[in-house]
């Protein structure tokens, strides 16, 4: 983990007020291991005090491979894919190529703890389950599970068709996507944990791995389906962060443990717990 | 952040670099008995237990660290949310989560006791047993050079008094935790109270080698789509360059009131903003929330002073108080 | 500012307009007795006497105008400097400067009274007497809809006392002036108190019509290269979006101890700002600072309230304190 | 005076970090008065709150004369002639062409009320005396006193040589400009006052208006020479500005008036002010 100003290559704008951010960033990019985060601070802005938590998408070699430049085929690149949401998205959409802006990153856990890759060796498919920019957590998981030669399908639920972004970039390492909309404009509409759930149906002779990430609501609502149909399941989990490093406290969840239960750090335990852990009580 | 496009501090830079480099700033300074390398400390609650910032400065350059509150027993916290960003500032309610007394001096003072930077212990308790209970355990440890009383915390489990907010009490809890600290004793104040400089010369009179302040400010934010209170705890305390001046004028009246040292605090981003406490009376400063977005803003402000001094060849300990009063203004006269 | 890109605000846009200009909001309110066209008010101090804005803004869409503190005596105010610009708000020591109760009638009120704005009077005075005085020239104007006690103002010449920091004095000067006054009698709070419900429930009892709640904070300010003050006065009051988190707070709180009606204030730079202070208990608000930077603020208040009931289908008055708890929490409960 | 969102036309770098900033304001150009100003905000900064008060520098037709293409030759753009000293101005620095910013102008009352203009017409000869950015607040009564046929001399002295901008604008309308540094990198060497005080004494059978603008100091000693001197002197003063409408009262300065003096607005009453009627003993 490193604490750098970075240089902003390219800020794509995407459908729905979605954002693809490429900053060189040649330290951080080797050291991220898929499901891992960044902080992303906007320096000049005391109305945007704190730095902002975002996935990291992807990580990129400076120049595509085969052109014969890269430094021994390091990735040089870290992408973030975000949303609009507020203030301080709005700022990070303003960003343009040769501004600077520093990045703490690479931080959590992410999913590829030896205890996480065991789950998955063992399943015969993995099931990426994702709410709206809650994909952003899963481009880089999906990446490594194909490397390994596992099985992947991706279940891909948001808002409207809009939101449904990033879709093309995960074809060459899932077997299927199955899409859904809120209002319908794509895919199966409603929720994507009813496709979720009639997939888990039909196929219950199988062992599964779910990764979700995505809106409370949905990964309560998977997580309580896996545990229904005994698939183990990690989910990602957001929270609003102060620090990134586990000094703030801020960002603490309720997880399963002695007595009244006890509390982990989404940015230092997580961001990946298994959903069996999470205390899913809102209080 | 505004202080950091200082004149004075850009200035230096165009001056010969060794006739500077020779002069002496002078940053070593005693408090209470203790000697600190430097007089810039990282504020309780803002840097975790140190080793958390190992990998991104070198704790070594720190005056000191104060440790997150630390309480006799374990405690878990509050339900999430627990912070919110505000204007040039935010709003925490962790609820004193913290490993516990026992478990700090296992885990957490190894490392710490192996750094050049002081080590100064927050403690507190729900009652004054228990913030006695605290200090007695923490005193079997090898490596505190300091307690700081964090006297400006919960009030509903002990019937709505709070330390912070009561001088009767103040002069309670901080007599007795003295009685049984094995080391000096620095407390730590509230600023949500009418007269700041009561509950400092109660603190002095109860024998505290030196005062911390300020705290939080108890504030609240609202979500106006969901009618709830943007954190969990419904109010929090505030904290950041939102509080800073405040926090200044606070220092500034103190350091009138009382003999024994103050270290300033609140809002502290830049060297700048150091100075401001330092020639309002402080002997030394922390550094919060900055240590949230900016973890180098410590190190920053080391380096900041130390240029401040040369370039005006001046010692830092002359800087202390320095503040220059209009000519027939009486001081700390209040209008708008 | 970031309140200006309100989720639920923007939303509103995409709505059939038809469907919702058809509901009503119900922005219009009774206070003590006041009939306002809606609940947004300008802040002593920071809108003059109202007529100054006249060519910016249609002042007959504000709910009221509160002009510019006046006392029995005109009053000249500070030396410069006088403001400075901190963190998100600015310190001011202004002084009281104002031209006096009888020049007020003279030249300020008849443009005022032209207005379907309420015309509410801010006063203070040196001394009990001092505000019965003003009170009393004041009563001789036709065209003043109520009076706005500010208790939270000068220190030095009154022996150190200031009324809005002790409860006794604020009974007696509430007391006194509601005694003489021939309209309702608004109550503006200090914040810089331990307790602030303390104060609120001493005004009620004295027979204040209402309550006013926040004024400044005391704060400081320091050249660190000429070791000077910011502002001549030293100390001066803190405003601005700073200090809405601790704002809140106090009217959340107060709101729960009182039953004269509050209005809120204190950093309000759009509509999602004072809708927080009116979740939070308050029945109207008052724009200050942002006045000075964003003149069209007090209007866009006014449209942005009347958007968001529209678009939520929700009269005014059934957003008044409509925060909603996290179930076990205890009301107000203060840790860190 | 009005409160319009205008658009950077042009933020042209001079030397010594100040800069020339063109904004379009058609409402707004036309109604400016010599010596008038203008709040500038830079919405979006709640660390740079207040609105930052600037003299208006020259206001300029959209189309050169000439070109036929003049809404009825009436001016279109408003002119900043501004030098970076701390965050505000730092962002002003940072406007590029095409955004946009708030303004509020034309603001005070300006160097050509008729009892100025008056003591103009009276004088053989009218003298700027500029201190480093406090030029910025003269061009426009250097024109205007042009064309009434006034004769004048610019008496004009900064830090540097890299501090003295804008002398060439000020060429078509004053016979003589005298330049001085403080580093004596050109003109005479020291303070501008002191080749001011050798042309009124080597003039004093001449009748001089004097009209002076900059640092406190320079406006002392200035308006002391004059009082010397007997003749009438113009001060255009600055002080900090919370509202630039005459509300706030943050901008007051002292002045004679009965008993312990009494105080005036700069941004209201002001910026220019008799210098006799000024207190200048700083409190
Ligand atoms: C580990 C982690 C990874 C994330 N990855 C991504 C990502 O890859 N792409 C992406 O677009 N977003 C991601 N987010 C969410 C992102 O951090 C927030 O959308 C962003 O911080 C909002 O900032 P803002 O200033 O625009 O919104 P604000 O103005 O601060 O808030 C707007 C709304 O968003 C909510 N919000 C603010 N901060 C957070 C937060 N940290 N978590 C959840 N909700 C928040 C607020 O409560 C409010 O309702 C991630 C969050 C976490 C914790
Ligand atoms: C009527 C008037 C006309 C002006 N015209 C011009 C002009 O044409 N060009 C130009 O470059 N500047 C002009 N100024 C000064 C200009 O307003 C300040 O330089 C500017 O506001 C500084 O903003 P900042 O954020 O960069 O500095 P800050 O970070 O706010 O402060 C930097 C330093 O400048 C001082 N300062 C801040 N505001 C003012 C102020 N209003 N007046 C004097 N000193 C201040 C501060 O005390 C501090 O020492 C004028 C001021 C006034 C009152
Ligand atoms: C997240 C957070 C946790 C804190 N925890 C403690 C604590 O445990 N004990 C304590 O005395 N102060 C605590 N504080 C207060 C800080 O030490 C400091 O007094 C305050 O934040 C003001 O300084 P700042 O504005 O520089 O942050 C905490 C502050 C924050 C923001
Ligand atoms: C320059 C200035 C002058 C003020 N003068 C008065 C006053 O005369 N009387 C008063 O009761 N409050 C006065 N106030 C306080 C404001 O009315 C208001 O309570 C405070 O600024 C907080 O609100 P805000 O953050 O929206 O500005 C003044 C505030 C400012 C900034
Ligand atoms: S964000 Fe600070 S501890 Fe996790
Ligand atoms: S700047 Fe506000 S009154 Fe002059």
């Amino acid at each position: 983990m490193l604490d750098e100003t970075v240089a902003v290559i390219e800020n794509r704008p995407l459908t729905g007020g979605h954002f693809l951010l490429s900053l060189r960033s040649p330290h951080q990019a080797p050291l991220v291991r898929p499901g891992q985060f960044a902080m992303l601070r906007l320096p000049g802005h005391s109305d945007v005090l704190l730095r902002r938590p975002m996935s990291i998408y992807d990580v990129k070699l400076a120049h595509p491979q085969g052109s014969g430049k890269g430094k021994g085929n390091l990735p040089e690149i870290i992408q973030l894919l975000y949303k609009i949401v507020g203030r301080g998205t709005q700022l990070m959409a303003e960003l343009r190529p040769g501004d600077q802006t520093e990045m703490l990153a690479p931080l959590g856990h992410g999913f590829f703890e030896e205890k996480y890759l065991e789950a998955a060796r063992q399943a015969d498919e993995v099931l990426h389950v994702a709410g709206g920019i809650g994909i952003a957590a899963l481009l880089m998981p999906a990446k490594s599970l194909a490397r390994a030669g596992i099985r992947q399908r991706l279940f891909f639920g948001a808002r409207g068709v809009q939101e449904l972004v990033g879709t093309e970039d995960f074809v060459p390492f899932v077997g299927e996507t199955i899409l859904s909309t809120e209002d319908g404009s794509c895919g199966t509409p409603g929720y994507i944990t009813r496709p979720l759930e009639a997939h888990l149906e039909n196929h219950r002779h199988q062992r599964f791995l779910l990764l979700a990430c995505g809106p409370w609501a949905m990964l309560e609502a998977t997580a309580e389906m896996a545990c229904r149909h005994g698939c183990p399941c990690l989910v990602s989990m957001e929270n609003r962060m102060g620090c990134g490093l586990g000094v703030c406290l801020g960002c603490s969840i309720r997880v399963r443990g002695e007595g009244h239960g006890s509390y982990e750090r989404v940015c230092t335990e997580g961001p990946v717990f298994w959903a069996k852990h999470v205390m899913w009580e809102r209080k | 952040m505004k202080n950091q496009s200082s004149i004075g501090l850009a200035r230096n830079q165009s001056r010969e670099p060794e006739t500077e480099a020779a002069f002496s700033p002078g940053l070593e300074i005693d408090l209470a008995g203790i000697h600190f390398q430097n007089p810039v400390l990282t504020a309780s609650g803002t840097f975790g237990y140190g080793q958390e910032f190992a990998r991104l400065i070198d704790l070594n350059k720190l005056g000191g660290i104060v440790v997150k509150g630390i309480s006799a027993e374990p405690m878990p916290g509050n339900p999430a949310p627990r912070i919110y960003e505000t204007e040039a500032g935010m709003l925490n309610a962790i609820g004193l989560q913290n490993v516990g007394a026992r478990k700090f001096l296992e885990e957490k003072l190894p490392f710490l006791r192996t750094l050049k930077a002081r080590c100064l212990v927050n403690v507190f308790g729900y009652s004054t047993e228990n913030y006695v209970r605290c200090v007695e355990i923490l005193n079997e440890g090898e490596g505190i050079d300091a307690y700081e009383l964090n006297i400006s915390c919960p009030n509903t489990r002990c019937g709505g008094m709070v330390y912070g907010s009561d001088p009767k009490l103040t002069e309670e809890v901080v007599a007795a935790s003295k009685r049984v600290s094995r080391c000096p004793l620095f407390v730590k104040l509230s600023p949500n109270v009418t007269d700041i400089t009561v509950f400092a010369r109660a603190a002095e009179a109860a024998g505290a080698d030196g005062l911390t302040l300020v705290n939080t400010f108890v504030g609240m934010a609202i979500d106006v789509e969901t009618h709830t209170p943007r954190i969990s705890n419904v109010t929090g305390g505030l904290s950041g360059p939102a509080i800073k001046p405040v926090a200044v004028r606070m220092v500034y009246q103190v350091c009138r009131a009382v003999k024994i040292p103050v270290i300033g605090i609140g809002g502290i981003a830049s060297a700048e903003d150091a100075l401001e406490f330092v020639i309002a009376g402080a002997r030394a400063v922390q550094v919060g929330t900055a240590n949230f977005y900016a973890p180098e803003t410590s190190i920053r402000v080391v380096e900041g002073l130390r240029a401040y001094c040369q370039h005006h060849r001046t010692h830092f300990s002359s800087l202390v108080g320095s503040l220059r009063l209009p000519e027939d203004q009486p001081p700390a006269s209040i209008e708008y």
